[in-house]
């Protein structure tokens, strides 16, 4: 049979880069700018405008492995109790006497190990949907933070630890750096390795990537296991600015990250979406928010905004593409 | 006028998916009380033609006719509505749902005060139409728990259940037996005594022969024409379908024999075979064949790591392998073109280059991170190897045709270092141009030293490619035809038990 | 086959309710009185009837996490209207808490069969707005015992027939869904629609229509559930039942409700919710550390649905034991 | 109408009958009655951050805070986040901190959670205080005391002893069991106890409710049904008492378990009319916010920076002065004000 010619390099298409998703975030984040500085004289100022990466990036760093779970079509609701866990135990050993480095790596562990139960409970319990799954876990790792702290805040670590989620290199909050170098992490994870290939393949076909050698339920358990690691980084810097924990800390967490994820276009269904998105998602919440929060917008009056965004996100290209197939 | 003498007349119908045209100016008409078989190779467009009628698709050209008048379904309740029930190709069942309620969902029978659903009636009517075909389990049972075949039954009752002028069935019998096709042979022929118009779609020339009046055939998405059963003649009927002589389609390629690649001894996973012991050598190509729910799919499985079998033992190259994933049993050589290839073989929604490289993401990995220029290359050398048809490796898989994305699986395949192949239906909704292509990479395969297992239910295609033939009945091996012994009898014989009548009563009560 | 699993599910969980009431029974021996039993009863029912809903949503294949949120505004518009309007009479109050909520269902349904977003993300983002509208008609003020009339409060505390009336109604929506989704067209193809959309698409089912239906119905509930819980606690928050939406959730799944769809019992429920209303009830009464409390209440969900996937697998592979090959 | 009851009837302890504080005047227009700035505009900026959005008892103080600064002709920005977290609060901290305000008034979610937020407030020149629930003594100038916590638990022992004949079991209902407030009161009702007096008194046990409804009203029947001997509860917080004055309500133990506590009079106006709570305590959240308001326009005019000692004019409240508070300072409005049916009819509409 004669062979034909398939092209291999592919042609650039204006149409194709102009429609991205990203835009849309781009646009909105310049509207939320525009808005912010004419609403408020304060926002249009570096100092102010880096600050308030230190209050919103927090939670950003689940964003990046809640990427991963997403776009495989599971869901962790969890991550907020690991944060809380994890931290209470970080906070509890060195208050035991446990020098401040080694708490900070069992947090780390914590974390990990949380994930990691997560994960294996998921893929040996394949009947069990991963909702369910971390909305139990959700409800026992803060049960046993409770059962670890009780009633007491602990805290009062050492000086430097205040440097996590509170100063700055050069002029540079450092959690916005520590912020940069995960999100490059994890951006390139996901696009330019196999790992990354692995995690849209099973979110578009989990069967067929199985059938194809995809280790389907390595990789997940690696995802759960990476979210439950940035639960613990988030509680590193959560801690940091809070200068002590408790068992009730970043309650509420896991819907904002969820949030933020959709938001930046990785779809619950599955398979589609990218790390930028995800990442521009968190600036333009953050923004949005720090925006309302300078001309003091009521809290209530913030809650309605941020949902209909939400909303008004993942409309819009719903309804490019109802159209694009009836029309 | 012809208003009075066909039911149900089609003109020119066109339908065009995404990167294929699956009907192209088709025709044609029914008669009342007259059973009309559709033929036509797999992907000629004969189930989307089905699609047409009973208002699921619609078309993008072509006139409908009902009894004369012009009609225009927009959904599949206006077909249901004005008379036409059909038994779709592929399984449309709920598994969560009672057979009763399979039968009846979307034409629920309620009481006309209350509307409540009349659970009594339906469950009695639902047992009826069960008992007259043969069926022996009850109408309260879930649909999900009964097997592939009761599960077609369950699908011709749905159709019975309404009081259709017009039935379509789509290859109801594949997946039934011969005393099972017996009785729907029977309900069909008293259906039709009562006045009642019937589309038969099968790839057994049996059913042709034992059933129909009429046959018309598709091919290439086109009309063929439509003949009197008794007056077109076996040999003309096979040339109308597929557009050559048979023959020319099995060009069975001389292959080296070798050693010795793969082994099973007593294989055997419950509940769904057991026993099973062959061996595969270097450049052969083994038949694996048997009655759809026979077990292939199963033991394939098995094989490739996706079920665990619970007995036996596999050799690879005389060493003996536990295979706990896909992934190992790569590693090992063993590669497995699933099935179902839409759910199991291909990332729809991925372009072609991106699915091909998917299995050996390893080899265009250099330092961790994925080699675009290399996985572009390897693609593009693959795809034209197999023959795809398409524009560029970035077009997506889902535009292309069947046959089109079945070459793409095989094009997974050829990335990994392998030695033995195991097909699952390689040819399964292929058209027929393709059909030959496959064939062609089949026999190079062999001939390139790979071991090949080749799973089929088309007898021509077992007869006309294998060196040898696995036939499988129930989950057991019940023969092993060497070249010399293959025929249709042979196999038929071996697929179905004399003593069918009893087996499969015990069957419907496992 | 599956329909005795099913059967089995239940007996297993009612067992599981039935050894869990007799360990505290042991530890208190006022729990099994017949006041403690109604007391139980009584604070399960609302989450009961807010199951009731959340079943024919996950049956679907859907999930709403709106409903604390719709409770909490149907709940405060009734509260504010009989504060306003002490003569009302206290079924309109239950129209006008209904009628808020499937407002606020029909506006999730257009959004997830209309529109086509994710359930998930849908009701995640009404979640916020409906809340932020509770305190936003609220004004930041709560609505107290002593600005409901009467006749509004003992629409919780009242009685019909001898049996309190929040049990009642809990009762009356039980029987309705029991009939609904076993004996009319539409509530057969809930289960349809969720059991296999393509094949309902080709039945002729149109599953838009049936999943706006279906978010509605939740929305009504919640709006009833919302006016009950003000009537029962004589107090409307801006806060009302936050989070409680992962207490429905929960009480559905361990009911055996499948989040894949399709499938769900009513009968299910009913012990779902009871399992909860015990660990509710009881574990304050067996004197457990309040520390300890989510620790067990979560440890006893998760051997809820392991214990009930293991005991699914080995039915499974009973039955394939059993087959002839 | 009833704008003219005097200082007697009010809650706030200060001897000065004052508008702010009178029932009539926070139900009347709140931005009115301002006294204008100083023309050139410059006005002075003070927030202050509640615990959460949507409840009653911030919103009156948050009104008192607006009244005070209003009077003193400077700017106020209230703030609460919608959920009660020490989180939002921290961003918040930093909302203010970018516009530059001059004085941050906070109700903590936690008391230590806010401390390095809050000093780089101070850091930059903010004058920082708390009130009604207080921050370490490191993230503040000075704390605005609603009541004496000592006062509060030692009031609600001998509150609950006379109702119940100083014999018998009582339990305590509290709210989270993070709640700092809570835990201190409760820590002062157990040193009270260990009085000779109370010898037939026994507290059997403290349940918590987490200031959730369908909690609260669980805890109080399982306190019922465990300890059938139950004569008295106290419960110290404002979502748990009216949830218990529902449940004795509903289950006709009026008179037989006697129940006191914090709690807000518009909340407990049906229990304590209906004599299910003969009584209970509470201070004038109004009253709060408006000394809150005075220290903290005082701590920006430079009049008083925090140390014990310090003495100012709090407005309609009178002198004031800073006195020791553990490691910190703190300014003390004055006792708990007691709730019973003579008064309560008055209150219930004001918060
Ligand atoms: N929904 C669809 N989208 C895209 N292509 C489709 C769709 N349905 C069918 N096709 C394509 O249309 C062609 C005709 O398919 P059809 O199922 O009608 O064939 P058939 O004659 O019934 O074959 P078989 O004998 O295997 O059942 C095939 O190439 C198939 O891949
Ligand atoms: N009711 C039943 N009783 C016994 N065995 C059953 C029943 N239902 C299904 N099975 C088993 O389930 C398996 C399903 O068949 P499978 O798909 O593996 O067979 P196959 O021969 O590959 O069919 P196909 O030709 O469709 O690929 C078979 O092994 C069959 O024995
Ligand atoms: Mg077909
Ligand atoms: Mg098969």
């Amino acid at each position: 049979m004669e062979p034909r010619l398939i092209a291999n390099r592919q042609e650039f298409s204006w149409k194709g880069f102009v429609l991205q998703w990203e835009w849309l975030l781009v646009v909105l984040i310049l509207a939320v700018f525009v808005m912010n500085a004419s609403l408020s004289e304060f926002f249009l100022d570096y100092d102010n405008l880096r600050d308030a990466t230190m209050g919103f990036l927090d939670k950003a760093f689940i964003v990046l492995p809640m990427v991963f779970i997403i776009l495989m079509g599971d869901i962790d609701i969890s991550v907020a109790s690991i944060v809380a866990l994890s931290s209470v135990v970080m906070a509890d050993l060195y208050s035991k006497g446990l020098p401040m480095a080694w708490a900070m790596v069992v947090c780390l562990a914590v974390g990990t190990v949380c994930g990691w139960i997560n994960g294996m409970l998921i893929v040996r319990f394949k009947e069990l949907s991963s909702v369910i799954v971390t909305l139990a876990t959700m409800i026992i790792y803060r049960g046993i933070a409770y059962i670890i702290l009780e009633d007491q805040a602990a805290g009062k670590f050492p000086k430097w630890f205040k440097f996590l989620g509170w100063e700055y290199v050069g002029s540079i909050p450092f959690i916005l750096i520590a912020f940069a170098v995960f999100a490059l992490g994890f951006g390139l994870l996901l696009h330019k390795t196999g790992f990354g290939r692995k995690l849209y393949a099973i979110g578009n076909n989990a069967t067929a990537s199985r059938f194809s050698g995809v280790e389907v339920d390595r990789i997940k358990v690696i995802a759960f296991t990476l979210a439950g690691l940035m639960s613990a980084v988030t509680a590193l810097f959560l801690t940091s600015r809070m200068g002590s924990s408790r068992p009730n800390i970043a309650t509420g967490y896991e819907l904002e990250v969820i949030a933020m994820v959709v938001l930046g276009g990785v779809s619950t269904a599955g398979g589609k979406g990218r790390m930028i998105g995800a990442i521009l998602a968190v600036f333009l919440i953050g923004y949005l928010r720090y925006g309302l929060g300078l001309v003091n917008i009521s809290a209530q009056s913030l809650l309605i905004v941020l949902g209909l965004l939400l909303i008004f996100a993942v409309a819009v290209p719903q309804l490019k593409w109802k159209r694009r197939r009836t029309g | 006028m012809a208003e009075t003498e066909y039911v149900l007349e089609l003109k020119g119908i066109t339908k065009i998916f995404p990167g294929v045209k699956a009907l192209d100016d088709v025709y044609f008409k029914l008669r009342p009380g007259e059973i009309h078989a559709l033929m036509g190779e797999n992907g000629a467009g004969k189930s989307t033609f089905i699609k047409v009628i009973t208002g699921v698709h619609r078309p993008d050209e072509g006139e409908m006719f009902l009894n004369g008048r012009k009609v225009d379904f927009r959904h599949p309740t206006d077909a249901q509505k004005a008379g036409i029930a059909a038994i779709y190709q592929h399984v449309t069942c709920y598994p969560d749902l009672s057979v009763t309620e399979n039968i009846y969902m979307g034409h629920e029978k309620i009481a006309s005060g209350t509307k409540r659903v009349l659970w009594k009636e339906m469950h009695e009517e639902a047992g009826r139409l069960l008992r007259e075909l043969g069926a022996s389990f009850s109408p309260k049972t879930q649909m999900g728990a009964l097997s592939v075949a009761e599960q077609q039954i369950v699908e011709i009752a749905k159709a019975l259940s309404v009081d259709a002028k017009i039935i379509i069935m789509d290859e109801p019998t594949a997946a039934l037996t011969r005393s099972e096709s017996e009785e729907l042979y029977r309900i069909a022929e008293r259906l039709r005594d009562q006045g009642k118009s019937i589309i038969f779609i099968s790839h057994r020339f049996e059913d042709m022969y034992r059933l129909a009046g009429v046959v018309t055939v598709f091919r290439d998405s086109r009309y063929i024409g439509t003949w009197n059963v008794d007056e077109i003649s076996n040999h003309d009927l096979i040339i109308a379908m597929v557009g050559r002589e048979i023959s020319q389609l099995f060009p069975k390629k001389e292959a080296q024999i070798g050693e010795e690649v793969l082994r099973t001894e007593g294989l055997g996973r419950t509940g769904y075979f057991a026993d099973v012991a062959f061996s595969l050598r270097r450049g052969e190509i083994l038949g694996l064949t048997g009655l759809v729910g026979a077990g292939r799919t199963e033991v394939c499985q098995a094989i490739f790591g996706i079920d665990r079998p619970d007995k036996g033992k596999i050799f690879v190259k005389g060493r003996e392998v536990r295979i706990r994933s896909p992934r190992e049993a790569m590693g090992l050589g063993i590669g497995y073109l699933p099935e179902d290839r839409q759910k199991q073989g291909l990332v729809l929604q991925w372009a072609i280059g991106r699915n091909i490289t998917l299995s050996t993401l390893e080899k265009i990995t250099a330092k961790g991170a994925l080699q675009p220029r290399k996985e572009l290359d390897i693609a593009k050398r693959l795809a034209e190897k197999v023959g795809v048809k398409a524009k560029s490796v970035f077009d997506l898989v889902s535009s292309l045709s069947g046959g089109n994305q079945q070459k793409v699986v095989f094009a997974k395949l050829l990335t990994a270092d392998l030695d033995v192949l195991i097909l699952d239906e390689p040819t399964k909704g292929v058209d027929v141009g393709a059909k030959s292509a496959i064939y062609d990479i089949i026999g190079d395969l062999a001939c390139a030293g790979y071991g090949v297992i080749l799973v089929s239910s088309e007898m021509p295609e077992i007869i006309g490619l294998c060196d040898r033939v696995a036939v499988m009945r129930e989950g057991r091996i019940t023969a092993m035809l060497n070249r010399d012994e293959l025929t249709q009898e042979a196999i038929l014989a071996a697929s179905m038990d004399d003593a069918e009548q009893s087996r499969d009563q015990r069957r419907v009560r496992a | 086959m599956s329909a005795k699993i099913a059967k089995f599910r239940e007996l297993g969980l009612l067992a599981f309710i039935l050894l869990l009431s007799a360990g505290v029974q042991l530890r208190n021996p006022s729990f099994l009185t017949w006041e403690n039993i109604n007391d139980m009863i009584t604070n399960t029912a609302i989450l009961s009837i807010l199951a009731v809903g959340m079943m024919l949503v996950i049956i679907t294949r859907g999930i709403d996490l709106s409903i604390g949120a719709t409770l909490a505004l149907s709940g405060m518009m009734a509260a504010l209207t009989v504060s306003r309007y002490p003569g009302l009479h206290p079924l309109a109050a239950i129209g006008i808490g209904i009628g808020i909520g499937l407002v606020c269902g029909m506006i999730l349904g257009f959004l997830v069969a209309r529109v086509n977003i994710l359930p998930i993300i849908a009701t995640l983002g009404m979640m916020n707005v409906f809340r932020g509208l509770t305190y936003e008609t609220s004004g930041g003020k709560w609505v107290s015992a002593h600005q409901m009339p009467t006749g509004f409060k003992d629409i919780a505390t009242g009685s019909l027939l001898g049996i309190n009336n929040l049990i009642a109604i809990a009762i009356v929506t039980y029987a309705a869904a029991y009939y609904f989704v076993g004996h009319t067209r539409t509530g057969r193809r809930i289960y349809a629609i969720g059991s296999n959309p393509d094949s309902a698409a080709i039945s002729g089912i149109r599953t838009g229509k049936i999943l706006w239906l279906v978010y509605t119905i939740m929305g009504g509930l919640s709006g009833l559930a919302g006016v009950l819980w003000v009537s029962k606690f004589a107090s409307a928050q801006g806060d009302t039942a936050s989070g409680y939406e992962l207490s429905v959730i929960a009480a559905c799944v361990l009911g055996g409700v499948s989040i894949a769809g399709g499938v769900g019992k009513i009968s299910g429920i009913v012990l779902g919710s009871i399992l909860l209303g015990i660990l509710n009830n009881a574990l304050p009464m067996i004197n457990v550390s309040a520390f300890w409390q989510m620790f067990i209440q979560g440890g006893i969900i998760l051997i809820a649905v392991l214990v009930n996937a293991l005991v699914k697998r080995g039915i499974d592979r009973n039955n394939l034991m059993r087959r002839s090959i | 109408a009833c704008g003219k009851s005097n200082s007697d009837s009010s809650p706030s302890a200060s001897q000065g009958a004052s508008a702010s504080v009178s029932p009539s005047a926070s139900s009347g227009g709140d931005e009115s009655a301002s006294p204008s700035a100083d023309a050139g505009g410059a006005k002075k900026k003070f927030a202050i951050i509640f615990k959460n959005t949507g409840n009653p008892y911030g919103e009156k103080m948050m009104d008192g805070y607006k009244k005070a600064i209003e009077e003193l002709g400077g700017e106020a920005i209230l703030k609460a986040p919608d959920q009660p977290t020490a989180e939002a609060q921290i961003q918040m901290i930093e909302e203010l901190i970018s516009q530059k305000v001059d004085s941050i008034a906070i109700a903590a979610n936690d008391p230590d959670a806010l401390q390095p937020a809050l000093e780089k407030a101070m850091n930059a020149g903010i004058k920082v205080l708390s009130l009604d629930s207080a921050v370490n003594a490191a993230s503040r100038l000075v704390h605005v005391n609603q009541a004496d916590p000592e006062r509060i638990g030692r009031t609600l022992i001998q509150g609950v002893s006379e109702m119940i004949g100083g014999e018998g079991e009582i339990a305590i209902l509290s709210a989270t069991s993070q709640a700092t407030n809570q835990n201190t009161w409760i820590e002062w009702m157990k040193k009270e106890l260990e009085d000779p007096k109370y010898a037939k008194i026994k507290l059997v046990k403290v349940a918590y409710g987490d200031d959730l409804r369908d909690k609260s009203v669980s805890e109080t029947e399982a306190l019922l049904k465990s300890y059938p001997n139950l004569k008295g509860i106290i419960a110290p917080t404002t979502v748990g008492i009216a949830a218990a004055g529902k449940v004795l309500t509903d289950k006709g133990l009026k008179g037989k378990v006697q129940l006191t506590g914090l709690g807000l009079p518009s909340e407990m106006a049906e229990y304590i009319e209906s004599g299910v709570c003969q009584w209970m305590y509470l201070w004038n959240p109004i009253d709060v916010g408006y000394l809150a308001g005075q220290t903290a326009d005082s701590l920006v005019k430079g009049t008083i920076t925090g140390k014990v000692g310090d003495k100012f004019t709090a407005g309609t409240l009178g002198e004031k002065e800073v006195v020791q508070d553990g490691d910190g300072t703190q300014i003390m409005l004055g006792d708990p004000f007691k709730f019973d049916a003579s008064n309560i009819g008055e209150w219930k509409s004001v918060y």
